[in-house]
């Protein structure tokens, strides 16, 4: 589904990725590990058609970018560091635009369905600007997966989630794992992902510098597995 | 719900009848001025709406000084209410200057220093309210409000002055100018005799509209409480 | 693996998207009312320090009107143009545009015609203000004419523009620096035209900075049309 | 050190904190809990004196908010939702900054130690516009911590940080509890909070709705602790 | 508890944190430079579009030096300004500085003074700018100190009020509209002098607006100074 040959990404002189090579076949949901500044965010980004690559291929299902990205967006649900929202539009009208964008047929339902989803239907006329961080990270969840796309990239989702968000969020990995989409996604709760992904492969000093199934190990093995690779 | 204060039901007769005296005294008693005609008659409502519109102006400041002391959202209705009403009727104060302006000066509007000014005063108080629709908070709402008054109040003076320092062809009247000025004139006791009056009347209809906008910020609060409780 | 869609269902889905984009900023702008508002008062402000650097006489006035009335939609102009693409950029909102599916001429015609609306609007109101503040006829169908059409080349490359500066740190202040040398061109032959119409004077005087404003728009739009895909990716 | 009685906050019409009470005794690590927009925000804003309560009583270190909030702000040391730095300046001079602002004797040493306590020696000289989202909260931590405050206010400190990070932070919060500071941290990691905090407070429903010791329940009971008081 | 620091100590430490808040502005400009680039830029467009719409002729700029010298100051002015409190709304920094323990007059002289800085540098390169372009000898001691003085004024006015605008939802727009109506009287007797003495007029026709000016600039210092700590505080 996703592949990725000798990456590079400089910024200015400094090359944050140098030369990674990833890929993920479809089905799979791997969780990306990596400490802070590692360059997750901008492998993501790269992944999403949204900064293009300084050097290297990128394939995803079967595009090339930053070429075909056209056809590649189609296929994409984003969460990223920031939550994608109009602060002068209420929940529901930000669903609706975004199911606008991708033309969904029958909005009200299936805005319904996903406000439901990420427990904000009683908020839905509520303005974005006035909730808190996590209610707005419901939303940009909400949002990400209203078009039901075929490949999830996820910068650290759980950030500010409640106890039931967080398993709300959960339940919806879980049922789309098990419908088969694809899922890239970053976080530093080795618990959390541990129960979650297929596989773990972590990102570091610029490279995939391990990368193992979850069949492979053992939950609690993994944060050991984590610190060899990143001090290797 | 408190009902109308008796002494608010008198003030608004009283009111009603001390207005229309007043349009009787202005057509029916004060002279038809010799060069002007009947259109100098819109002089009395044209210097009483002014009058009161600085007038609340001046007092939205004064105002706004205790609500920065006490904190009380009383004051803040008050300034609120002063700033809206004079806001009315300064603009009043415009449109008869400028009906006045077509024949005294063959134009509806000039950039003479006075109506220079006077429009920036208007300008000031629509920012005013414009600064007051952008801030969510109830109480910044009122804090800016105060602050902003204050800043705002020092140019009301140089409206009213600028007729009696600078050279302009708007006609200083009250506190003699030179009768000679275009549209100027001298007032005969029976014009002084309406012209005051006007004023005093139109003062008195400040205050019972100051007191019915009053209650009605009081009332809105109200009921705001009201729906608080509901919703908690 | 998957086909792309018949050309034609593209363009409907095009013209689907750019409507979505233009209703979201009328629906948010309808709710606070504050783009527009802003706009306004700071029309007459400009106006009123106009009057004020140049104190203008009458006759100065005459040749100049089209002068100040075109410095003002500028002024405003500029006003509009960045928050309108600011409110995209804040939260991320520009990625999420990009991110969608759909063609990015949908996100620059959207976005402009949005913008185009915004300017006509506060135009509308400036307008008839304007005319009795300084005594002149301006409902001269010429006039209206040369103001639509200076609006859409302003609003057109404005939009390009203002897409570019919200990428940057300055994004504050980047945007007149970039709008106004290159939007000059349609300015002048804004003014030149509207003085033509207002002074009354004959159309072949008239017709070449007519003209001319029409082919900078032409022009501007296509290449604005062209370049915009390359101003929005990172 | 901490006494707030029937806390009130309003935002318009919405109540979000609903008469709170709450107190802390100097040297306490009190972990705050609670669901999405219950409020832990609002309030945490409100003990650090940057928003005003609308009404009720707020207490630290004997002096009263928002009136003494000069006194107050010596003492405490707050990481919020945001990371408070700007974004032109090195990590090394943000620091300086705070440094001065706070008039710390030999600042240039603190500093150094601050940046190496939190992982940031290496790159101290870069502009914090380049840094990753964890690299920023780390920053962050190392600015409230800089003037070794006696109150710290962190709100969701953990948010971004990788498992270095996490671990550092989690050091210095038990280094600052064991020199008697007292802490007040929100979080939505129940584990992590269940080693580190003396105290567990749920707030929701704008109040505080059940607090327990750490002496008194078991680490795996927290969640359940939690969920009972959410859903009570 | 802790008994409060003696007054004089106080002192000492406001003007520290003064000092270090200038100091940090004026790092972060120097590092970028972009606040001061996009102002002068502006300003040399400014004094463009003015040349354009108005058509200057020669006779006319005499007079009209002065006031397109200040419409182009304070345009500018509000580009600084405005970004000058953006840097410190847009990461939560304005948080940071409140809580620091200084007295909130440090925070506003801090940021007042700065802007000042940037203000008077931008101005000290577009005077002889315009001397140049439009061949006008603007180096008159008296003319000077009205543009130290006006610009006092206007800083002393925007800095409090683009406190107020960033914490609006319509920063981006609101502070003009809130700045120029009230900072008009200073921009006007600014221009008043200004003019008297490039027109080399009598002192004692420049003396009634002169004193206008400093009469404004100790009202507005006072009033800024006196209202700020109610403007930073949510
Ligand atoms: C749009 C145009 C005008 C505006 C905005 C305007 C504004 C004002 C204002 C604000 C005042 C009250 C301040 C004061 O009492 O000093 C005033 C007073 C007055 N206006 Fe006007 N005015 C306008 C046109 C005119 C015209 C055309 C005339 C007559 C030719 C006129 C005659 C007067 C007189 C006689 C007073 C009383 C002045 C005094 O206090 O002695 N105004 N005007
Ligand atoms: N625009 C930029 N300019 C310069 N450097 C950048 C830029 N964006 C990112 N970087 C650098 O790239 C590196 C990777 O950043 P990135 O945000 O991808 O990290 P990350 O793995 O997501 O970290 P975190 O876990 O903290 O979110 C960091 O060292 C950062 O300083
Ligand atoms: N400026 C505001 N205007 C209106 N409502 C607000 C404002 N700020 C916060 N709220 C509301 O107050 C409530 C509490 O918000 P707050 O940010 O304190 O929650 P929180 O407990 O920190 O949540 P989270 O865990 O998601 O960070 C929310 O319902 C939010 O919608
Ligand atoms: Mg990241
Ligand atoms: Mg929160």
């Amino acid at each position: 589904m996703i592949v990725v040959r000798s990456l590079v990404k400089r910024f200015g002189l400094k090359a944050v990725l140098r030369g990674l090579d990833f890929s993920v076949e479809p089905g799979e949901f791997v969780a990306l590990l990596g400490p802070n500044g590692a360059g997750k965010t901008t492998f993501l980004r790269i992944l999403a058609s949204l900064t293009r690559p300084s050097l290297g291929e990128v394939k995803i299902a079967g595009y090339q970018l930053p070429q075909q990205a056209a056809e590649v967006r189609r296929l994409l649900g984003v969460v990223s560091h920031l939550p994608l929202l109009y602060n002068d539009l209420t929940a529901e009208e930000n669903l609706r635009f975004y199911a606008r964008m991708y033309s969904l047929p029958d909005e009200t339902q299936r805005i319904g369905e996903v406000l439901e989803l990420v427990g904000l239907a009683e908020r839905r006329r509520d303005l974005v600007r006035t909730f808190s961080r996590g209610m707005q990270q419901r939303l940009a969840i909400g949002r990400a997966v209203l078009h039901d796309p075929e490949v999830m990239l996820f910068d650290e989702p759980h950030t500010g989630l409640d106890q039931d968000a967080c398993e709300m969020l959960d339940t919806v990995l879980r049922e789309v794992a098990a419908r088969q989409r694809t899922v890239v996604m970053t976080s530093h709760d080795l618990a959390r992902v541990g129960d979650l992904a297929s596989r773990f492969d972590v990102l570091s000093r610029g490279q995939i510098v391990a990368s193992i199934q979850r069949s492979q190990i053992d939950p609690d093995q993994i944060l050991a597995f984590y610190r060899r690779a990143v001090e290797k | 719900m408190t009902p109308k204060p008796r002494l608010l039901a008198v003030l608004d007769t009283v009111c009603i009848v001390l207005f229309l005296i007043a349009v009787g005294l202005v057509f029916f008693y004060a002279p038809l001025e010799r060069s002007m005609g009947q259109v100098q008659r819109v002089f009395y409502f044209h210097v009483a709406t002014a009058w009161v519109g600085m007038l609340g102006f001046m007092v939205a400041a004064g105002v706004g000084v205790v609500y920065l002391r006490t904190n009380h959202s009383l004051w803040d209705i008050v300034g609120l209410a002063a700033i809206e009403i004079s806001l009315v009727f300064f603009f009043v104060a415009i449109v008869t200057g400028s009906i006045w302006a077509r024949p005294a000066w063959n134009t509806w509007w000039t950039w003479d220093t006075r109506l220079t000014t006077a429009a920036i005063v208007e300008l000031i108080y629509a920012a005013y309210w414009m600064l007051r629709q952008g801030i969510e908070d109830a109480e910044k709402r009122a804090r800016f409000g105060a602050v902003y008054a204050i800043l705002a109040c020092i140019s009301v003076p140089i409206t009213f002055a600028s007729i009696r320092l600078l050279r302009t062809i708007h006609p200083v009247v009250v506190g003699g100018g030179d009768p000679n000025a275009e549209g100027g004139f001298s007032m005969t006791p029976a014009m002084r005799v309406t012209f005051f009056y006007s004023l005093i009347v139109f003062s008195i209809l400040f205050v019972d509209m100051l007191w019915h906008r009053i209650r009605l910020g009081q009332l809105a609060e109200k009921v705001e409480q009201l729906k608080l409780k509901l919703s908690a | 693996m998957k086909t792309s869609p018949p050309p034609i269902n593209l363009l409907r889905r095009t013209f689907q998207a750019t409507v979505a984009i233009i209703w979201k900023d009328l629906a948010a702008e309808m709710r606070s009312r504050e783009m527009l508002s802003a706009m306004l008062v700071f029309s007459l402000l400009v106006i009123l320090i106009f009057n004020f650097a140049l104190e203008l006489d009458i006759k100065a006035r005459q040749t100049v009107t089209s002068g100040i009335l075109w410095a003002t939609f500028a002024f405003a102009g500029t006003l509009g143009l960045n928050r309108s693409m600011a409110i995209e950029k804040d939260r991320g909102c520009m990625d999420g545009l990009l991110l969608a599916p759909v063609d990015r001429s949908a996100i620059y015609f959207g976005k402009a015609i949005g913008n185009l609306v915004f300017m006509l609007v506060v135009e509308a109101i400036v307008l008839p203000v304007y005319s009795v503040l300084y005594n002149i006829n301006l409902f001269h169908p010429g006039l209206l004419a040369v103001i639509l059409l200076g609006s859409l080349g302003y609003v057109v490359v404005g939009t390009l523009l203002s897409a570019m500066a919200v990428q940057t740190r300055t994004r504050d202040v980047l945007l007149p620096i970039l709008l106004f040398p290159v939007v000059l061109p349609v300015l002048i032959s804004a003014v030149k035209a509207s003085q033509g119409f207002l002074l009354a004077a004959e159309w072949t005087e008239i017709a070449p900075w007519f003209n001319l404003l029409l082919v900078y728009d032409v022009i501007f739009t296509a290449a604005a049309f062209m370049i915009f895909d390359y101003v929005v990716e990172e």
